[in-house]
């Protein structure tokens, strides 16, 4: 039975050299992948150190998760690039890959540290926490560099399923499981409808690379093509192929039509896993969307792709996100709800980077990679601030804000860094953000950078934006307000951990470094380009 | 119900007809991509009609299986007739979405299992403790 | 390969027989014990890992052994060996049911293949297909008559006409002929059908009884399309697995003879139905009227001097692509199927030692 | 020195920091230092100014450009010397034609390019050839060669962005005007007791970002200032303000935000469209006139949208809401910062970005008729709604509006009387407001209402006071021998047309537009009825008897109040017997800047 004839006349087929070849390549990714291998080994060694650790030490785990995230920052691959990216086309290894290995890396610090000092998980075991969240990072960091379809819903999958487990890690709170219910529920059908968009995909391009996205045809040497009405449906088709793997990453990037997960699940969720949300998943499903879109043809060469106005669909989308966050935003009164929805406004301001792609000055990638790096620094400041006075008073109602700013006098003032670059006033991060978003599409504008029809659009956009700053200052303000502008009969201060004081004011640091070193970081994420 | 469903399937027919192209005719077998195409639309549709008519968990988690499914048979059919295509890449991306539906469900399953002993129920509709 | 196939047929005989152990506890010690049965039978599960494991280093063996000791493959060996099995045989622990199921399936694809290359029916490799997917026909096809002897015939009568309605508009249309558009239409009928009875069910238990038809429809459509081990892989994970979960969550969580609540408003439901109704519209208008690009029709042919080649089992060349074009997913799919497991039991396990915290903080926790 | 000048209070604030917050005596005295210290540094500044005007080729602004030119290049891998004419002679000439010609530019780049000692240099050579045609440019600025204390030094080199500051004959009275009123009203505010160390800091915090508006010459820069007075701001008049504090706070904050954001939009589209692209105030204030692509419908563009931004600061009459509020519930000292200065920058901004700038927009009939008429408008209503008040504060906070509107007026005459009118206007209106909010702020420490109606006699309690006051008011009256009236008069002298130029808004030009004499008449109006609501006010405060047995307990002006008091009372009296003093400053620079404009009109 072993040696039949089916087997043999397979194995007869089997080139041996061509086998060698591959297997070289395989070497070769694989030694380009050590950061996320050390990632893995550090998710085992999580769930496995939990397995004979006591309960109490559980907590502490945190310690190791950061040393694996600094592991496998410091054990990144080699720089080089090759033709075929690694795994024979399953992953870029180009800048913004790298780059995003790196943001994901680093972003995971402040996420272990908060929830390290974080009392909500209190008394519970951390291993699984722990390793279910590298496992998110590493789901992020194949995100940002899938070339490949399967890889790049593969590594959405496992994103979104480690985080649903982290949302509902509280398990027998109430509002913590109708929070993962909801993220799992809707999670699920926005990943099957982006499945669907892919393989629709998969038929126009007859290949699952995105790289060739820009092949999609409709006909081969047969073609019709004299018949209109066939060139309209492919068009339309290739549009809503388009639209449902938006779906798919939108739901990521909490941007509509996909956002009304976000206030409800961030509501329910553990400040810290928020926090998570609010900022790595959403720049995952962000560098998934930037290398998908840079992958389609810029100047409309595939014939399907000159009818579909991707971009005007983008600058709507963008703005109608933004408004819709801030508007929202303005009713809150549940901190998290609010910085839930103020997450949504961001996503918007985020979009803009979409439709600069191929600007000759800030490119996109530039423009969002930065605007991320900012958004972690202040948001994250932010919750760290929520989390540390979740602590003490187990509540994130705005009106038990009241007079923090004497009860809390370093976390107040920190937040108020974080809350000014969240309207993106000088001299903090989020100015130095918004201002290479605003300088990228006001170049496009200028330069007419993807097609001369499209400058209006560019400036409604950026004019907007500008009238959503002013929006948004409303809520952000009446944070600052509760803490310093209302008094309150609690005089009391609040005791906060040493760390947790480290943290925020390290954050707040931060916020700042990002505006006056804005320019050697800027230099560093020059070069950032797709392969 | 009946008569419209009728209709539907006299459409169908109809644009199954209009889309036979020259090489669909050449084949021997009258069954070509076409034909799997339109039979993954309709269970897509079904799919989220169930989502979308349905408040319980699980009902909703069975049309969720059902995208999945359609997604699956599309990259299948597409591997086997598209041009340019190698049948083995599009069974192996079906394969793995199957693989991570399983996981997707039993993850799903346990969270409904969750609220389950929170509010005694997996209706969608009763989860509403977060509002506002 | 008998000593593979032997292996993961003795891993999907464990499964099946975990699984009716888990159905008779359920049905006798109601679902808590099920549940502590699974959580069991999970930590008991490690030591199984090690026989996926063993499979690999298989299939990496007899690589070796058919294209002949040169240092390519030597060093794949030793790379799996000292980088990649560690890993994978630690990840491998934790996510043994999904590929126990998928190995499962490749035995049983195995065994008949063998089978048939014996002689034993007299049939030729390309019936195998035929056969298969007869078998599932009359699977399908008889859970479709039972379901509407046992529970009456209105609901399930609409789908029995839709799909009666689809090959007879079909048979009309096309003037069905041979053999595999026969397969087609029927398989069609039953996929499309119980996807209908799906929707206007109004019991769970009906529903997932539904679902397993049409799932069952959609194995079938695999093996049409030539993809062996994609349909017994559906029939196992899906049918096997994934559908058994949902009727452990049923069994579970909802009295399975209470009718479902609709949606409750329906402000939100009819713009709902309408919008659901036009996307399908337009997805079966795009997939029916596109100029797809597709193969010139000689390699589509089901006869002709490539047949024998078009109905090759697709198993070696899976085991191959897994190993090289496809080895990144096969790697990280264990990493995520890690994840779910571990995310599962822990969502899904109730008070137990070292978790202490839980009962406290549990507002609306239920005794 | 002006490093020193702007961030002297920032150096206070930051060991404001680290002393205990139980130490206020140490943290008055050592704020008051710092205030101090950067006054002497301001007058210093003052003094100096003057010393080598008129030499044209020589003042240091000329001097630093070209000395940065000398090290960008100096750094470039060149074949001959830079240095040498020959360089100079290819290199420079797009800025010298003082417009924009892109076939003369592509050229220069081409030629520049060949300098390289190598292939690979060639593009290094083009971006530092670059930036220093971009100084080049700066050099070719009218305005640059009134600049003293010019510092220049790079900051963020990925957009060219610079540390560069300087002053002229505009910026440098409102430099030292921010440096005085600071310390006077720190030194006012020492009976602050809620919260000292936080009041002092944001108000040093404060401090910072005024001056360093008016010193930076990078838009970049300056737009970064201009925000960092927002923040501070916004705590003054939320946490020390009144009882309806918080929505004047967020008020203030979002109608001011909202400005600065199209600012900022209109900053980019001016950089980018700029070649070589920058944010030099001075280079633009060449590029874009000449520029070719800084069409008349970008330029109107661009001008209103940086109208927009500084009308909401000035407050010109449709955005000028938040102003009321923001005065009514400021603490005194704050009032008198935000009447004094904050004013200031929107109308700063439109003399030295909006006019110099976009000559074209705003030499156009619609833009001059705009003006005026929103000037027209700020005057009349704003004393009309002077009149309606009750509340002393409010009543102040509507003079403002009416004051400012002069400072428009003046601008759209476009003439040098016009102008000077408006710059020094600008001023007077600082001191003159700022005086008027101590003193409502005296009245209220005692009082603790501002109900004008419940005053009266307070004349016979308080004699000091009342003179202190009378001079404020006539002064803001514009009473002749007080500043009020110089300006005033040159405002609307210029717009009449009474120079020796004819005044556009009644020239041949201008009775193409809405705008012509009229506009002046109607504003006249705004002196009477400003000449009823202070002696009306005067009235009701200090005359008659005294109404309530509370008032005699009054003490008379503390030593405090009178060190607040006492050198705005002098600025009042010396800048209106002798204006000379200021226009000695202003004139050149604004004389400068009209011509700029003018020129356009003969086109």
């Amino acid at each position: 039975m072993f040696d039949s004839g089916l087997l043999a006349s397979a194995a007869e087929n089997f080139n041996a050299k061509e086998f060698g070849v591959m297997f070289e390549h395989i070497l070769y990714s694989v030694s380009a992948f050590t950061s996320e291998l050390v990632l893995v080994a550090f998710v085992l060694g999580t769930l496995l150190l939990d397995l004979v650790l006591p309960l109490r030490v559980s907590k502490h785990l945190a310690w190791f998760a950061l040393l694996g995230c600094l592991a496998a920052s410091f054990s990144g691959g080699h720089g080089g690039h090759s033709e075929e990216g690694l795994f024979l086309h399953m992953l870029a290894n180009d800048s913004f890959a790298a780059f995003f290995k790196q943001f994901f890396l680093f972003g995971a610090i402040p996420v272990i540290l908060l929830s390290y000092v974080s009392e909500q998980f209190d008394g519970r075991r951390m291993g699984e926490y722990y390793g279910v969240l590298l496992a998110a990072i590493l789901g992020a960091i194949l995100m940002a560099s899938a070339t490949h379809f399967l890889m790049l819903f593969m590594a959405l999958e496992l994103l979104s399923i480690a985080s649903y487990i982290l949302v509902g890690y509280i398990r027998r709170d109430r509002r913590g499981a109708e929070a993962a219910l909801k993220y799992v529920i809707y999670g699920s059908v926005a990943a099957a409808i982006m499945a669907y968009g892919l393989s629709l995909f998969y038929g126009l391009t007859g290949s699952a690379q995105l790289a060739d996205l820009a092949n999609v045809t409709f006909s081969s040497d047969h073609a019709v093509w004299s018949d209109w009405t066939l060139k309209t449906r492919a068009a339309l088709t290739t549009l809503v192929a388009l639209v449902m793997v938006f779906m798919g990453v939108a739901y990521k990037m909490s941007t509509l039509p996909m956002h009304f997960w976000a206030p409800d699940v961030y509501d329910g969720a553990p400040t810290p896993v928020t926090a998570f949300l609010s900022v790595i998943s959403k720049a995952a499903g962000f560098a998934l969307t930037l290398r998908f879109l840079a992958a389609l043809p810029v100047e409309n060469l595939a014939p399907a792709w000159e009818t579909i106005p991707w971009i005007e669909m983008m600058i709507i989308l963008s703005i109608v996100t933004m408004t819709f966050g801030n508007l929202s935003a303005l009713w809150q009164t549940n901190l998290k709800r609010m910085l839930a929805y103020s997450s949504i406004a961001h996503a918007g301001y985020m979009m803009m980077a979409f439709v600069i792609l191929h600007s000759t000055g800030v490119t996109g990638a530039q423009a969002l990679g930065f605007y991320l790096l900012t958004y972690l620094a202040m948001n994250f400041g932010a919750f760290a601030v929520v989390i540390l006075i979740e602590n003490r008073l187990g509540s994130v109602d705005l009106a038990d804000y009241q007079g923090m700013g004497r009860r809390a006098p370093l976390l107040c003032a920190c937040m108020v860094v974080f809350l000014f670059s969240l309207i993106g006033v000088p001299p903090t991060a989020g100015f130095a953000g918004k201002w290479y978003l605003f300088l990228g599409v006001i170049d496009a504008a200028q330069n007419n950078a993807h097609g001369a029809g499209l400058s209006t659009w560019y400036y409604v956009l950026v004019f907007s934006a500008a009238v959503n700053t002013g929006i948004s200052a409303y809520y952000y303000l009446n944070v600052a307000k509760e803490m310093y502008l209302v008094d309150s009969e609690q005089k009391e201060s609040l005791a906060v951990s040493t760390l947790g004081k480290v943290l925020v004011a390290g954050l707040a640091a931060l916020t700042f470094y990002l505006f006056f070193g804005a320019d050697g970081v800027l230099q560093n994420t020059q070069d950032m380009v797709f392969h | 119900m009946s008569g419209s469903f009728g209709t539907c399937f006299n459409t169908l027919g109809g644009l199954l007809a209009q889309a036979s192209t020259p090489a669909a005719e050449a084949a021997s077998s009258g069954v070509g991509l076409q034909h799997y195409l339109v039979i993954s639309a309709l269970v897509f549709g079904l799919g989220l009609l169930i989502i979308i008519t349905r408040r319980s968990t699980i009902a909703v988690l069975m049309g969720i299986e059902l995208l999945l499914n359609s997604a699956g048979l599309n990259f299948v059919a597409f591997a086997k007739y598209s041009a340019g295509t190698d049948p083995l890449d599009g069974q192996i991306v079906t394969l793995f979405v199957i693989v991570i539906a399983a996981a997707e469900a039993a993850l799903a399953l346990a969270i409904a299992l969750n609220i389950f002993n929170s509010i005694n129920s997996v209706e969608l509709d009763d989860a509403h403790s977060l509002k506002g | 390969m008998i000593f593979h196939d032997l292996l993961a047929l003795s891993s999907a005989l464990l499964l099946l027989y975990l699984g009716t152990r888990l159905v008779r506890v359920a049905r006798e010690g109601g679902p808590e014990a099920a549940l502590e049965l699974f959580t069991h039978a999970m930590r008991q599960g490690l030591w199984l890992a090690i026989i996926p494991a063993l499979c690999e280093l298989y299939i990496y063996l007899g690589l070796e052994s058919r294209i002949g000791l040169e240092s390519g493959p030597l060093r794949m060996l030793l790379i799996s060996a000292f980088v990649m099995l560690p890993v994978v045989l630690i990840m491998r622990t934790a996510s043994w049911i999904a590929f126990e199921t998928i190995l499962g399936a490749a035995a049983v694809v195995g065994v008949l293949r063998e089978f048939m290359a014996s002689d034993g029916f007299g049939l030729s490799l390309s019936d195998s297909r035929y056969l298969a997917l007869v078998v599932f026909a009359t699977i399908a096809a008889s859970t479709l008559v039972v379901r509407g002897a046992v529970t009456g015939w209105g609901r399930t009568g609409l789908g029995v006409l839709a799909g009666l309605a689809t090959v007879g508009g079909a048979v009309s249309f096309f003037s069905v002929t041979d053999f595999e558009a026969a397969c087609f239409y029927i398989t069609a009928a039953i996929a499309v059908g119980s996807g209908v009875l799906i929707l206007v069910s109004d019991k769970i238990v009906h529903m997932a009884f539904w679902l397993l038809a049409s799932l069952a429809g959609f194995a079938s459509f695999y093996l049409l399309l030539g993809a062996d081990f994609l349909g017994f892989t559906q029939v196992l994970v899906y049918i096997g697995g994934i559908l058994i979960l949902f009727l452990f969550g049923v069994m579970l969580t909802q009295r399975v003879d209470v009718p479902l609540k609709a949606t409750s408003s329906l402000r939100v439901l009819i713009p709902g139905i309408v919008i659901g109704v036009l996307i399908t519209g337009l997805l079966v208008f795009l997939a029916g009227g596109n100029n797809w690009s597709e193969k010139a029709a000689k390699d589509i042919a089901q006869i002709g001097p490539n047949a024998v080649k078009a109905a090759e089992p697709t198993a070696f060349g899976l085991g191959e692509a897994f190993m090289s074009t496809y080895i990144l997913p096969f790697e990280v799919v264990s990493v995520l199927l890690l994840v779910a497991m571990v995310g599962a039991t822990y969502i899904a396990r109730g008070k137990s030692e070292g978790d202490s915290a839980d009962g406290a903080d549990g507002e609306g926790g239920v005794a | 020195m002006l490093t020193w000048c702007i961030f002297l209070p920032l150096i206070t604030a930051a060991i404001l920091i680290l002393i205990p917050s139980g130490w206020k005596g140490l943290i008055k005295s050592v704020s008051v230092i710092g205030a101090l210290l950067t006054f002497i540094v301001s007058v210093n500044l003052a003094i100096d100014y003057h010393k080598d005007a008129g030499d044209i080729e020589g003042t240091d602004a000329t001097t630093v450009l070209k000395d940065a030119q000398e090290t960008i290049l100096g750094g470039v891998d060149l074949k001959v010397d830079h240095k040498g004419a020959e360089f100079r002679k290819v290199a420079y000439p797009p800025a010298a034609s003082k417009s924009f010609n892109p076939e003369q530019y592509a050229a220069a780049k081409e030629a520049v390019r060949a300098f390289a000692s190598s292939e690979t240099a060639a593009d290094e050579v083009e971006k530092a050839w670059k930036r220093a045609l971009e100084l080049e440019y700066a050099l070719h600025a009218p305005a640059t060669k009134h600049l003293r204390y010019t510092e220049l030094a790079p900051w963020i080199s990925l957009f060219n962005v610079n540390y560069f500051l300087a002053v002229d004959g505009l910026s440098l009275p409102l430099v030292w005007l921010t440096a005085l009123l600071s310390l006077l009203c720190l030194v006012y505010s020492w009976n602050t007791e809620k919260g000292t160390k936080g009041y002092y800091i944001l108000f040093l915090l404060l401090e910072t970002g005024l001056l360093g508006v008016f010193c930076a010459l990078d838009f970049f820069l300056f737009y970064v200032f201009w925000e960092v007075v927002l923040l501070p701001m916004y705590f003054l008049i939320g946490i020390w303000g009144g009882k309806n504090r918080l929505y004047a706070a967020i008020k203030f904050f979002i109608y001011t935000l909202v400005g600065s954001v199209v600012m900022l939009i209109c900053m980019l589209v001016l950089y980018y469209t700029s070649e070589p692209n920058t944010f030099n105030l001075l280079s633009l204030m060449t590029v874009v006139p000449g520029g070719e692509w800084f069409s008349y419908g970008l330029q109107w563009w661009l001008f209103l949208g940086l109208f927009v931004g500084f009308a909401i600061k000035v407050p010109v009459f449709p955005f000028h809401t938040w102003l009321p509020d923001a005065h009514v519930e400021a603490p005194t000292a704050v009032s008198v910062m935000l009447a004094g200065i904050l004013l200031k920058m929107g109308g700063y901004g439109l003399f030295r970005i909006s006019y110099t700038m976009l000559p074209d927009a705003a030499a156009s009939n619609f833009f001059i008729a705009l003006l005026a008429i929103l000037g027209m408008i700020n005057i009349v209503y704003g004393a009309f709604c002077a009149l309606a008040q009750k509340d002393f504060k409010r009543l102040v906070a509507y003079s403002s509006v009416s004051h400012m509107g002069y400072v428009l007026l003046g601008l759209a005459a476009l003439t040098y009387y016009g102008v000077n009118g408006a710059a020094l206007q600008m001023f007077n209106h600082g001191v003159s407001s700022a005086m008027m909010f101590l003193l409502v702020g005296v009245v209220y420490d005692r009082a603790h209402h501002r109900d004008l109606t419940r005053f009266g006699g307070l004349g016979l309690q308080m004699p000091w006071y009342t003179g202190v006051a009378t001079v404020g008011f006539f002064a803001s009256l514009g009473l002749p021998g007080l500043n009020g009236f110089i300006s005033e008069a040159m405002c609307f002298l210029g717009a009449w047309g009474g120079n020796e130029q004819v005044s556009l808004v009644a020239s041949e030009v201008g009775t193409h537009g809405i705008a012509s004499r009229w506009i002046v008449v109607v504003s006249l109006l705004g002196v009477i009825l400003t000449a009823c609501y202070i002696l009306w006010t005067i009235q009701r405060v200090f005359l008659g008897q005294i109404k309530n047995e509370e008032y005699k307990k009054f003490p008379d002006l503390s030593f405090r109040e009178v060190f607040a008091l006492a050198p705005l009372g002098a600025l009042c009296v010396i800048l209106g017997v002798w204006p000379k003093i200021l226009i000695d400053f202003m004139d050149g620079t604004l004389t400068t800047m009209t011509d700029v404009v003018r020129s356009v009109i003969g086109n």
